[in-house]
């Protein structure tokens, strides 16, 4: 049942993620493109629990491995887009 | 389990501000906060997984963050504006790495039910294509890898023989879910994916590349969210999976090409040809023209026959008045042969009732065109043909022309790449500042004035 | 059956007639009868027969006037001629009723009703009989159209490989009627136009057209219930003058149209003004037979005074004669219409109506306009 | 429990039809596949419901199916164009039943326990106000009961009283499941709300009423998806809630009303008031007159010194073309003194390039007005004032004018209800045919053309 | 947990829901009241199953009227709605 | 230091001239000495002074001419003085060199160099220079300008309370860049304007302009290089006179202006089409002093025949003579510019120049011109 409610949830956040760009302007393209590379960063979420969880040091190398790429990608990730979306501001 | 409840409320929360973010990153006007809000809900996530009672050890992981942590700060500050695609393409290829070392992680973590293992394997695939597929890309985009397409032989059937193999090997390990080798060849093989279906895609399609990788990278989180049971991976990963998918069709879009055209590059035949081009046309749609015009602050207008054969001075009149409303400076620079008759512009733009104050000579123009943001030049060919100035031997070589390609963006509108009156070739079209907007000048303008009122 | 009779016109270069062909079988459905003068559109080459044609007899002269109930024309009946109308014969035209009063006092003496055209009132409802209004839209572009063609440059601005043209200045003084369609004509040909009217509603009126409005405050000025401007005050003129010189000077065109309705027009431009103009400009004078706006300027003459051409030449609706004929004509159609009787066939002066009261100037051997009156202090008691 | 899984699969799909289904109903061109498709989504949801292990009994479940089938297609076959509204409201308020009805079945079920208790009793309040709500909503627009608003002394007081006595009666529910006391009293308190809220609500405001309580019954069906735990109704529900409210709030703003000023008309002072009113003007807004224009094939433009005035002659000629090329036949009818000059129009006109042919005079367009669909007034007043026709005694009795007031449908533009050059008032404003468009004539214009391009 | 599940698949609806309906046209306006109206009478999925249970008279009772009420709502509101959009038709 | 001299002209009612005080700067610039006869600006109100004070030397013909290295006018020179200037003088002006064999063999005769305006080549790079168009663009101004004075109608159209007033109707023949501004003036106005051209890409300029291109299916015509207009086969000419003809009899203002370059302009209206056309009407010749295109038009004078009033004045840019005269002007300034040499403050014309080679007519005692040659049949090997 569980998978059920998983599936819900996905097939509503793939249709919200269609509506909410539905017309962005060019000159966002990148910045966009960006920011969800930030949020795609929650794999950081499992990495912690991996990383912290005891089951063999494979693992936990694996997941801290994992913790640090995605720090990186998500810190990294929203301080560049914050950069772009900055010369934006409007004169 | 308390402690779970509370996670997951504040998951719901997190997913909530994740949407809301995503949704203000859409509108130029709000899209800094909208990183912010995404920014938050990514914090609140971090701080509340946390608490997990799960996690019995938090010497490695607060160290990886911090070192995480430390390299995004510095490689984000340090990098020059132009830098920034292929930084974000470095970005998610660590994104990817970290899918790909999560799945494994997973999967040497336990045994897993099968229906678990084909999740973290597509998780794994996605993850390691999207490394070494952003790799790649970031090379290509900071000319460490040439940015031609790169293309050999018969590589749509190595292509082909790289996924049979990857599937194959894949369907191996979750009939085996202990087996460490077939990991390892699936991990491979995915790699090996990753760099064939980039490589023979050319450096001016990267930024659609990317933003496909970057799909594939949320839902490879989606999928690890599926392995894990985690609502918010899930939430979150497909978000950005299904956003991702509309943003590179719309980027598609908005350079002329065909998404299908970009990503099967690699099954292509390869085609070998000897033309010379002597430069490259840049197409630009209305729509995206506009955002250029709406941040420029000194606008000349070159209006040529295009535009008495349009009718496109009220159109032109009606954009000129949104653009002084919105703080630009709008003249006209008139060629006084431009039309087909002496006063021809003037004409129309009296009909028009464009105040003549605005109406500039050539000579008035000419000097100060580095500092006009845009030269907008409406159906008019010979008399901004930069040939007249350069190109001894041109038929037109020596006639006195509005130097509309010293200005720092060029927008020509007109329907084709015929040639004016003079019948010569005009190779302002072909310059790096110079963008095409094909169509009627007409229509075209008032695209671009809709746009204003959107 | 009322008979209405249309005379030549006798003044000088007059081309215009009060009669077109197209206008006659209107006429006949209102059951009147139409005796039209040999050769009344002879100038706007409207042929007898066409007349015939359309229903209308043609014949002499005197015949015309023997019979006609109401005799119609666009310049006052000469008093030679109104002595061979009918005693109670109604004439109507332009009588210009502010200054002609021995005109008027021989039209009383001799019985005739009379109706004054300029006397009908600008309500809403007279508008389609008023021939004043009518006239005057001409008059503006004619005036253009004059200005046009003494200026020795074009009026549009024209950027050619042979250098920059700029476009000609022209500016309007008196917004009303004729200055506004001066306005708008000469903004289609493309000059920069500017306009000043004492009235200050105008200057929305004149932006409605594309020209800018020169604004000089000069305090207080009002208007009457018909729309018509009243006197400044002579400090109120000298601070006009004075703020329109600089203006005038710029000027290539300035077409003045200010009139104050029975008086004489104010004088707006002095002698020294003129000389401050460039050489070869032009000033068109539309009121240069009354008195005109402008020093110098010379009733129906163009002249070369200090390098400046001053036009004067009048009867400016003349140079569209044929339009000018055509909604004199139908002005005169509607005001007939509007006292017609279907029934009996006949049109009758019913003199309690509001119209009537108002451009009705003599009547059973009287001056009974009472405007007209006041004007030339005729006292009441003594005629009536 | 396989069936369970099923039943659930399926349910996914029909949630996905039903989103698929509201997205196309949002636009004219596929409105109606989109109502299919949620029809569609029901039919599969029904049908695999039916395979509920759960249910032991089919017979009366067939029966009322089939009762409850035959009843709607009568009462939807019948119903007059003009009645749908009312029925719109009558289905609305049966749903509502049904809701409270269900959450009552769960009541007397089985002993709840306190959650499930709270989320239940929620929707019964809800699907019992949007009964009798909707009740008196169907009553108000079939006339049955009085359109006007109904209101007396206190009536706020009422109104609080009876929202705190709800609460109360809930919540003792809640800490006694077992009684049936309670939800008999909570079923009332709820009916009586419903009444309360609608009465002093005006009938032209009735389709706003409706659309919130519509958008009530959505939140009734998702609560009790809580409580029963089952996804489809979560979903379906909260759809139609959430976009229930912002229709609600769109159709506000389409009749220049604030939603907490509909709302809120029960809980204000009565203010009694005696200025008689000569008739109701009916502005509207131009993205809702575009659709007006969209539809109709015969329009009459008559321009008046308020175009002068905007200098719109260039945004009516692109609106006239844009009318043409959706076959509609445009025309002007030109008054002989609308502006301030002879011909003032055909200056303004012609600078625009409007063909002459296009130019009728009055004596053209008066005898056919009835023909055309639309007249639209652009700045003009006197020129088309009725009084002039009908009102003896008024200024302009007698001079010829324009009919406008006899086409189809008139819109007025101008900026305010103020009287043009003769000072009169305009009894045409106050016409039955006659929407006013406020603002200035080029923005309004130029705001209709915008809408026909996008 | 599945309150859990629930309120995100909630969360993700209400989102879904507002940002399908963002600019319809005023024409619209009835037609897709009257669609969502339909929509709402999924309680019919909850009826059916009170109704077929056996816990008690009452509650069949009860289950049975909310089936028919909500079947009447859904059928009628589905062909009304079909009906209004069928007027819309292009020429 | 190479003198440039202009000369008055002498032609009759002739108001242009050469120079403007605003161009002398430009030639002293380039080291030239401008040396001017007194009274050259006269007729546009420019006096001696003005040219003076902008540097140039005004002093009497004789001794211009005599001090002249470039002589440069509008009209050709007379003979007479002719001789007075230097045998090795630069003469430049319109010589319509096709027409005027016997003036072209006197220069040659007495040996100066001559340039002729009109045959300067049509190139994108000349039009700076290229005065043939300058003075027609202003051609199709002052013809409508003269068309709207002469016509007893107004152009624009106008719905009023006295009526409504159709639009004039203007057709315009030949829309070369006379006719195209011929056809925006009087599309300016109002009026309704067709206009008609053998060149078929000409239709796609007069919808550019807002006027209708009446389509006669010709079949084959042609243009040429310089983009004139190749001569019709005559049953093409009658095909077009017979196409023509409704659109003539229904115009208000019939503007011809169809020419060939090289020879006589053809003949498009004739005597009975003229009779077709409304009393009233008007019909503007540009080319009735080289013949004219319409049968019975006066060279130099407006003539009233068969009720239309036949307009031939010529020397159109003269209506507007300050602005032809700085177009002008400014056409000679930027020949004189293409050649001048800074440095050595002279002027060189360089024969082999292609420009020159086209527009040099005579050189040191002989017709140089091929183009001229051929059209006079003078045997090449005979002069050279
Ligand atoms: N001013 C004069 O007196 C005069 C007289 C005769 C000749 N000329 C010559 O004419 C030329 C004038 O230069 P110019 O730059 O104004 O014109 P041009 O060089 O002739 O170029 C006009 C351009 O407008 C485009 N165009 C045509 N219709 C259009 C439409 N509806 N929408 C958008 N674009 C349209 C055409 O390209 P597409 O087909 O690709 O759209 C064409 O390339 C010069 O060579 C000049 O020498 C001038
Ligand atoms: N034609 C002539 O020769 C002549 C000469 C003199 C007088 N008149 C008189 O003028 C009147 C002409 O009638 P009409 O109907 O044309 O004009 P009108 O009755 O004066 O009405 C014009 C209307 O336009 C509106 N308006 C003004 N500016 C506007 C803008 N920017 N945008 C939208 N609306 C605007 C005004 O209302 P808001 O302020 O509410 O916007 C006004 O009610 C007649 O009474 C006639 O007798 C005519
Ligand atoms: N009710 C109607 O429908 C109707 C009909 C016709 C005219 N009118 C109105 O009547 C008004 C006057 O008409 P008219 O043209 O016959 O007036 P007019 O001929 O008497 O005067 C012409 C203009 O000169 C102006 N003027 C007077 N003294 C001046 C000065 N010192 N400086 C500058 N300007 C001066 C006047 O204000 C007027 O605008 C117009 O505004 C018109 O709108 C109304
Ligand atoms: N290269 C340049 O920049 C440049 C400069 C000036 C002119 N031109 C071109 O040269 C062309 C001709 O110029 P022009 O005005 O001096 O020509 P023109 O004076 O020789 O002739 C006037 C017009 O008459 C037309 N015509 C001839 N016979 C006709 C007939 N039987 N019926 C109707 N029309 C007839 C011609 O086609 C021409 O358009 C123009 O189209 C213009 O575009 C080009």
């Amino acid at each position: 049942m569980i998978a059920i409610y998983l599936l819900f949830i996905l097939m509503l956040a793939i249709f919200l993620g269609f509506e909410l760009i539905q017309k962005v302007p060019a000159t966002l393209h990148t910045p966009l493109m960006s920011g969800a590379n930030a949020i795609s960063g929650i794999t950081i979420l499992a990495a912690i629990v991996l990383a912290g969880n005891d089951s063999g040091t494979a693992a936990t190398v694996l997941g801290v491995i994992a913790v640090f790429c995605a720090t990186v990608n998500v810190v990294g990730g929203y301080l560049v887009t914050d950069r772009m979306l900055a010369m934006f501001k409007k004169k | 389990m308390d402690n779970l409840i509370l996670i997951n409320i504040v998951y719901v929360i997190a997913a909530a501000l994740f949407i809301f973010g995503l949704k203000l990153l859409g509108n130029p006007a709000t899209a800094r906060k909208g990183n912010m809000l995404s920014g938050l809900a990514m914090l609140v996530a971090i701080i509340v997984t946390l608490m997990d009672q799960n996690i019995v050890s938090y010497g490695w992981i607060m160290v990886s963050i911090l070192a995480g942590s430390a390299v995004g700060v510095y490689v984000s500050k340090k990098v020059e504006m132009t830098g920034m695609p292929e930084l974000v393409s470095l970005f998610n290829g660590v994104g990817g790495l970290a899918s790909a070392a999560v799945a494994i992680a997973a999967m040497v973590a336990s045994e897993l039910s099968s229906g678990i293992a084909s999740i973290s394997v597509i998780a794994l695939i996605i993850g390691s294509v999207t490394f070494s597929g952003s790799l790649v890309a970031w090379g290509k985009l900071s000319e460490r890898v040439s940015g031609k397409p790169i293309v050999f032989n018969q590589q749509a059937i190595a292509n082909y023989g790289l996924i049979a193999a990857t599937i194959l090997f894949s369907s191996l390990y979750v009939l085996n879910p202990s087996s460490l080798f077939f990991i390892v060849v699936v991990i491979v093989l995915a790699l090996a994916i990753g760099v064939m279906v980039v490589l023979p895609i050319g450096g001016a399609d990267m930024p659609v590349v990317i933003s496909l990788l970057n799909s594939y990278s949320g839902l490879a989180a989606c999928a690890a969210g599926f392995a894990l049971e985690n609502n918010l991976l899930i939430v979150a990963g497909a978000l950005v999976g299904a956003s991702g998918i509309i943003l590179t069709n719309i980027m598609c879009k908005a350079m002329n090409r065909s998404l299908i055209n970009v990503l099967t590059s690699g099954f292509q035949e390869v085609v070998t040809n000897e033309i010379v081009v002597e430069g490259e046309i840049k197409p630009i749609s209305a729509e995206d023209a506009f955002y250029v015009f709406e941040a420029a602050q000194s606008i000349l207008v070159i209006p040529g026959y295009g535009m008495a054969v349009a009718q496109a001075q009220h159109a032109m009149k009606e954009l000129q008045e949104l653009l002084e409303k919105n703080d630009a400076e709008v003249v006209y620079g008139i060629h006084p042969v431009a039309g087909r008759m002496p006063g021809h512009m003037n004409v129309l733009l009296a009909e028009a009732d464009v105040s003549y104050d605005l109406l500039l000579e050539m000579d008035e123009v000419n000097p100060r065109m580095e500092n006009f943001d845009i030269a907008i030049v409406i159906g008019a060919n010979d008399v901004v043909n930069p040939a007249a100035r350069e190109l001894e031997g041109s038929p037109i070589y020596g006639m006195p022309v509005i130097n509309a390609d010293l200005a720092k963006n060029v927008f020509v509108i007109k329907r084709s790449m015929s040639s004016g009156f003079a019948g010569v070739d005009n190779p302002l079209f072909f310059k790096d500042n110079t963008r095409m907007i094909f169509g009627d000048a007409k229509e075209v303008i008032n695209n671009i004035v809709r746009q204003f009122n959107d | 059956m009322t008979t209405i009779a249309f005379p030549k016109e006798i003044k000088q270069d007059e081309k215009r007639c009060a009669l077109m062909p197209s206008n006659i079988k209107a006429y006949t459905l209102l059951g009147l009868d139409i005796v039209v003068e040999s050769g009344l559109g002879d100038h706007i080459f409207i042929s007898d027969d066409a007349y015939e044609a359309a229903g209308a007899i043609v014949t002499s002269r005197e015949s015309i006037l023997a019979a006609g109930d109401f005799v119609i024309t666009v310049n006052k009946l000469p008093l030679a001629d109104v002595k061979l109308c009918k005693s109670q014969a109604c004439l109507i035209s332009f009588l210009d009723p502010f200054n002609e009063l021995d005109y008027l006092t021989a039209l009383s003496d001799s019985g005739q009703t009379s109706i004054s055209v300029e006397m009908i009132p600008r309500s809403s409802r007279c508008q389609k009989m008023d021939a004043l209004s009518s006239q005057a839209s001409l008059a503006g572009y004619s005036m253009v159209s004059i200005g046009m063609q003494q200026l020795n440059t074009i009026l549009p601005m024209m950027m050619t490989p042979s250098g920059t043209i700029k476009s000609a200045k022209v500016f309007v003084i008196g917004a009303g009627v004729a200055g506004l369609q001066a306005i708008a004509t000469a903004k289609r040909l493309g000059a920069t136009v500017t306009a000043f009217d004492t009235r200050e509603v105008v200057a929305e009126q004149v932006k409605s057209l594309g020209g800018k409005f020169l604004e000089i405050d000069l305090g207080q000025t009002a208007q009457t219930e018909q729309g018509y401007a009243t006197e400044l005050t002579p400090e109120q003129m000298a601070k006009q003058q004075a703020a329109q010189e600089a203006c005038i000077a710029d000027s290539d065109i300035v077409i003045t149209t200010a009139q104050l309705f029975g008086r004489k027009p104010p004088k707006l431009i002095s002698k020294e003004t003129v000389g401050k103009m460039k050489p070869g400009s032009v000033i068109v004078d539309m009121a240069a037979e009354n008195g005109g706006n402008v020093e110098g300027t010379v009733a129906g003459k163009t002249v070369l005074k200090q390098n400046v051409y001053l036009v004067g030449n009048g009867n400016w609706p003349c140079m569209v004669a044929k339009d000018a004929s055509q909604m004199y004509a139908n002005n005169m159609l509607n005001l007939i219409s509007e006292f017609a009787d279907k029934e009996t066939n006949t049109v009758n002066l019913d003199l309690t109506d509001d119209i009537l009261q108002s451009c009705v100037i003599t009547h059973a051997g009287n001056i009974v306009n009472p405007v007209i009156r006041k004007h030339h202090n005729i006292d009441l008691e003594k005629t009536v």
